[in-house]
């Protein structure tokens, strides 16, 4: 399939996304093809009858029936096959199958949350099944958000007030980016998760086991990528710049203060405190906002959190 | 029909960019009517919020219904009728030169639209003395159902606004009485009366489907 | 040009008479509990009617300019359908259920 | 009293084009002073002042669009934080929209024109034209407050929950400032609405209103019919700050989406109260410059109110992913569709208006040209949109922001221009140079494209809009994007070098320097305080009557009427109005 307009679109990586990018092609080949037809006759009465004395006068042409039919017609004829495919696509997109293996997610200000059947957790990351339908359930614990795929042609709203779904089949394992498209705030921008796409059988494993590749990191080695995967980053600094929540950069072992007015020092137990039920002790200053953790991370994650933390000294 | 005739002699307008008296009040009165339309969609969007609610929850609609007085709505619906009557006497008062019943009809629409403002302030008062504010401040438990404070949202919003109307109508028909004694207004002359005739008119007619859709439910 | 149109009193009298008894009949009509769909209709006609007589004799649409009936009346046609296409999507809204 | 036009033309005193040239006395010269400006009635006066203030907020708007494009020209931050940009661009969708695309045409460019081509001295209610601007005032001031006191985060459009309460800032005060400017817009349409039924000139008629009158016609019903329920729905979102009412807010047992279509309700017609009165800016110009008969008149005309009315009914697709419900989706799709077709209906017939033309490349024909070409592309981005399966994949996206620009500023502001240098002799008097006018709009038309085509490809690639970091992949487009913005930038500089040096050193105008047949040609340029110099004016001929030489152009007085009611005569002009009647 090589088009003019190929280079318009993200590679198509569900089972859907061609059905959406034939009718694109289609609508901007044909727009293309009009908007230079009608420009080129524009442009030819703009040379051909250019005014060529001052007391000119020209003649009565007020309308023709014909001609008016004509170019009401046919572009009325266009748009409804434009609408009748449009729809049809949608329909194909909005209805999954029966079979499709479902996955709940949560969006929050500002990360996603992938709940699958057997309980396991994964933040900002979303992974999936090659080949076989996938039907997403999603939820949102505070405003608007939006679940889109470019690579998958899917998007839809997350709602705080009620579920909406999205359903894809990914063609073959690899990785897309996933965004929130619907504006959320400050770090809208930075909402992004990875679909990460596995064989059938990489799957069932990843299930099972979570990720593989922490077995030989250090604790804190592990940490600082369980920061950066978690989405902790989107409203925690490493480097002292104060974002919605306080940074990380020298806080272990600190006291701080906190919205109740009394102080604790940060140590272990308030670090595991903060990811398992972080609203019950918020610092000064700063919004109840951020999502629990007690059903991501274990003991031996929560734990190589805080080693992480601990290395960071001003 | 915008169109003056040529040939026959006008009455002189009151604003000297119009050709005549005539295109003036006609011209004025489409103003209001035009001004009226903004008002029905300005209401209108309420009454889409109450359309949507009271189909997604009718069971709410008619439970929290119980807790608004049918009596007092009732007599407040008799009082903005008669006033609308006294309004339309008003105009036909200064339709006739009679200066003194058009300031005497308006003197009486104030007054009941003063009575109509006393009883919603009763009424007001006995549901926030029980806790039946709107949305986030709603405390009371004698309606049994989750979302009972969103119909008494849109039942403040809706009897609100309309009681704003209420009082800027009040206001108008003072200035009114004062431009009257100032001898403003004529049998030749008396756009503003129309003008704010017809918004009264409205602003009962906006009661007439407040008092069934909140008060008469059941 | 019947802008200036002039009501006797006795007319304005009858007007307000017939509104404050339909006024007396909603009330009624309220006290006799009408099966559901009635229920709704009954009142909501009576006001209807209510608010066709205010518009006609008391505002004097009857006599008056048919642009402002039909500015009226384009008020009315586009509040419904504000609510009519709202009413498409809230009523016929499918929210998946999660099976977990 | 409605009368037959032909028997009172008959007994008329007829007086030949052209009027005065270079009057002494003219509307800027009576009543001068800052106090007599600021207190004027005359719609002209009033035209002008709302058009110092668009210009003004266009001028903002403009520059934080600068700002963003600047902070884009990096995938991460450069020079201002994510809350800033945040700030920045609802300022600029707010901004632009309220203060600048709403009011431009109807309130400055139609304020001055429209009494002037329907012959009265005045739209029918001056004072409330004053109050209207005064309300305009006041909301700009409640705006500017706000955004200096908080500011405003959450995008023009508002929504709920995020705007109810999760974001900071002053947003009742803004929310309260936009409804306040909703007022400013009835009143401006309700003005107009009853100055076109009421006040038109006798031999007006319908069928012989120049289509520019028909676009504000339109657009005054749009504005009557669709402000009223944004009033509402912000004074809803200002008692959900404020009292926690929960129509809209999900935590306390509303529903965001009814929210939005609250909102679009109003604001999606608010698309075509933006454009329409630019489609008959176009009308005006292609017929002018063209010395042609309009093509189609009642074509052009009735769907400018087929586009107003169809423009109430596809609101949703703006919410074609935001959870309505699929038998809502596809209706409104359906719907949107049809809005396409009296829309390339205008197309085809402005086109067609050329043919057999005399067709002058003008700046405003040129504007009228570059107007052509860009409101097409914005028209079939617009068909892409509303397909339902494809806009799944480009709602959110760069790709509609390059839409609608193309539709609002290729479009409407294109128009805009286009009459603003169309009427400038009219308005000042003076002619601007028509050397710098063509390079100023070449940059404007190169420019423009340079900033929002690559916004096509972007989009359509997949970068979400309201984006402060994104990928790398996107930076090359983004950086195009912003050069184009910058010669945008250099673009308007020059236009307001050239307007401002035309008003004091500008050649003297002509009444009719492009040959105009329209009404409010034939008064001097700049007109007279009272337009047609006390007199009503009798319409002869149509306004697009270029088949007629203009020497028998006339333009009829009554004798027997001269606008006040009482009987006096007319000196009749001397030699040619005698002719004519032989």
């Amino acid at each position: 399939m090589n088009r003019l307009f190929d280079f318009m679109l993200p590679p198509e990586k569900s089972t859907t996304a061609g059905e959406v990018d034939a009718l694109f092609h289609f609508i901007t080949e044909v727009s293309l093809i009009l908007l230079l037809g009608i420009t080129a006759v524009m442009l030819y009465f703009a040379f051909k009858y250019r005014r060529k004395s001052e007391d000119e006068t020209t003649p009565l042409i007020t309308h023709n029936n014909t001609l008016e039919i004509t170019w009401s017609v046919i572009p009325l004829i266009l748009v409804l096959i434009v609408f009748s495919w449009g729809y049809q696509g949608y329909l194909a997109k909005t209805n999954p199958p029966d079979d499709a293996y479902e996955i709940r997610a949560v969006a929050t200000s500002w990360l996603w949350q992938f709940h699958y059947q057997n309980g396991h957790v994964s933040t900002n990351e979303l992974h999936v099944p090659a080949n076989r339908p996938v039907r997403i359930i999603m939820s949102s614990d505070d405003v608007i958000h939006s679940f889109y795929v470019p690579d998958y042609r899917v998007k839809m709203d997350v709602l705080p007030n009620r579920y909406t779904q999205v359903w894809f089949e990914a063609t073959e394992p690899g990785e897309s980016v996933l965004y929130c498209a619907e504006y959320c705030g400050t770090a809208h921008s930075d909402m992004l998760a990875d679909v990460i796409v596995h064989t059938q059988e990489d799957f069932e494993l990843w299930l099972e086991t979570g990720d593989a590749i922490d077995e030989d990191l250090s604790p804190a080695e592990l940490g600082e990528q369980l920061v950066q995967r978690q989405g902790c980053m989107a409203c925690h600094s490493t480097d002292g710049t104060v974002l919605q929540g306080p940074s990380f950069l020298g806080a272990f072992g600190r006291d701080r203060e906190l919205t109740d007015g009394t102080t604790v020092t940060i140590d272990e137990n308030y670090i595991r405190q903060s990811l398992l039920e972080p609203n019950t002790q918020v610092a000064a200053g700063f919004q109840p906002i951020m999502p629990s953790y007690a059903a991501s991370l274990n003991d031996r994650q929560i734990d190589a959190i805080i080693e992480y933390l601990k290395t960071l000294e001003e | 029909m915008a169109q003056p005739s040529l040939s026959v002699k006008k009455e002189k307008p009151e604003h000297h960019h119009f050709v005549d008296a005539d295109q003036q009040f006609e011209a004025s009165k489409m103003g209001v009517w035009i001004f009226l339309v903004t008002e029905i969609l300005f209401f209108g969007g309420l009454f889409a919020a109450y359309i949507v609610y009271r189909a997604w929850y009718p069971e709410l609609f008619i439970a929290a219904s119980d807790e608004l007085d049918v009596f007092w709505g009732a007599v407040n619906t008799v009082v903005l009728i008669s006033s609308s009557l006294t309004v339309a006497m008003a105009i036909r008062s200064v339709q006739l030169n009679q200066i003194k019943g058009l300031i005497i009809n308006l003197w009486i629409t104030i007054s009941l639209a003063g009575v109509f403002m006393v009883i919603k302030y009763f009424e007001y008062a006995e549901k926030i003395g029980k806790g039946v504010l709107p949305g986030a401040h709603y405390t009371y438990d004698g309606v049994d159902h989750e979302k009972a404070n969103i119909f008494f949202s849109i039942y403040y919003m809706m009897t609100g606004l309309h009681g704003i109307h209420v009082l800027v109508g009040i206001s108008l028909m003072l200035w009114l009485v004062w431009k009257a004694k100032k001898g403003h207004f004529s049998s030749k002359y008396y756009n503003p009366v129309e003008g704010t005739g017809l918004y009264w008119h409205l602003v009962d007619i906006i009661w007439i489907f407040l008092f069934p859709l909140l008060y008469l439910i059941d | 040009m019947s802008g200036h149109h002039v009501s006797t009193a006795k007319f304005l009298w009858g007007v307000a008479i017939a509104l404050l008894f339909l006024t007396f009949l909603t009330v009624a009509a309220a006290w006799m509990h009408f099966p559901e769909p009635w229920n709704v209709i009954v009142k909501l006609g009576i006001a209807v009617v209510k608010a066709f007589i205010v518009a006609a004799f008391f505002m004097n649409l009857w006599w008056d300019t048919k642009f402002n009936a039909l500015l009226l009346f384009m008020s009315i046609l586009f509040l419904f359908i504000f609510v009519g296409i709202t009413l498409l999507d809230t009523l016929y809204r499918t929210d998946p259920i999660p099976g977990f | 009293m409605a009368t037959s036009d032909s028997p009172n033309i008959k007994k008329l005193q007829v007086r030949r084009y052209p009027p005065e040239e270079n009057p002494k006395k003219t509307y800027l010269t009576e009543e001068r002073g800052l106090w007599a400006w600021m207190t004027t009635v005359d719609h002209k006066k009033i035209g002008w002042l709302y058009l110092s203030s668009i210009a003004f907020f266009f001028f903002v708007a403009g520059v934080l669009a600068l700002l963003l494009r600047t902070e884009l020209l990096t995938p991460s931050q450069s020079f201002i934080t994510a809350d800033t940009y945040n700030q920045l661009f609802t300022l600029h969708g707010a901004i632009m929209v309220f203060f600048f695309l709403v009011p431009s045409v109807p309130a400055a460019l139609g304020n001055f024109i429209l009494p002037l081509q329907l012959g009265c001295k005045d739209v029918a209610f001056p004072r409330v034209n004053l109050l209207s601007f005064y309300i305009y005032v006041a909301g700009a001031i409640i705006v500017l407050t706000a955004i200096f006191t908080g500011g405003v985060d959450t995008g023009w459009t508002f929504y709920t929950p995020y705007s109810s309460s999760a974001a900071g800032g002053n947003i009742m005060m803004m929310t309260f400032g936009v409804f306040v400017l909703g007022f400013s817009s009835i009143l401006t349409g309700l003005n107009f609405i009853v100055t076109i039924h009421r006040m038109r000139s006798p031999g007006l008629t319908w069928n012989k209103l120049p289509l520019f009158l028909w676009g504000l016609y339109a657009t005054s019903v749009i504005q009557i019919l669709a402000t009223p329920v944004l009033a509402i729905t912000l004074l809803l979102l200002t008692m959900e700050r404020l009292l926690g009412i929960g129509i809209f807010d999900p935590a306390i047992g509303g529903d965001p989406v009814l929210y939005q279509h609250f909102f679009w309700f109003y604001s999606h017609p608010a698309v075509y109260i933006m454009i329409v009165p630019g489609f008959g800016i176009i009308s005006e110009i292609i017929t002018t410059f063209s010395r042609k008969h309009i093509f189609g008149y009642w074509a052009i005309a009735l769907s400018s109110l087929a586009i107003a009315f169809i423009g109430f009914l596809v609101w949703g697709h703006h919410m074609f992913v935001a959870g309505q419900s699929s038998l809502a989706n596809m209706v409104f799709s359906f719907l949107t569709f049809l809005v396409g077709i009296p829309t390339g209906i205008k197309i085809f017939n402005w086109v067609a208006t050329m043919y057999k033309g005399s067709i002058d490349l003008k700046t405003p024909m040129l504007y009228a040209m570059s107007f052509l070409f860009l409101f097409m592309i914005g028209g079939f981005t617009g068909i892409m949109l509303g397909a339902l399966s494809v806009d799944i994949h480009l709602h959110d996206t760069y790709y509609v922001v390059a839409h609608f620009h193309y539709v609002m500023m290729g479009g409407m502001v294109f128009a805009f221009l286009g009459g603003l240098h169309y009427w400038w002799p009219k308005m000042t008097g003076k002619m601007y140079n028509e050397f710098w006018a063509k390079i100023s709009l070449l940059i404007l038309f190169i420019g423009f494209n340079l900033t929002f085509l690559p916004q096509f490809v972007m989009g359509s690639l997949g970068m979400p809009r309201r984006y402060f970091n994104y990928l790398e992949q996107f930076q090359g487009y983004h950086q195009l994007s912003t050069w184009g913005a910058y010669l945008l930038g250099v673009g308007f500089v020059i236009m307001a070098v050239y307007l401002f040096h035309s008003m004091r050193n500008g050649k003297q105008a002509k009444a009719n320097p492009w040959g105009s047949r329209s009404l409010e040609w034939q008064a001097s340029s700049p007109p007279p305080l009272h337009n047609f110099e006390h007199h009503t004016p009798v319409i002869i001929h149509g306004s697009y009557d270029y088949h007629k030489p203009m020497s028998e152009f006339q333009l009829g007085i009554p004798t027997s009427h001269n606008g006040h009611g009482e009987e006096e005569t007319v000196t009749p002009e001397p030699g040619p109005a005698e002719e004519a009647d032989k």
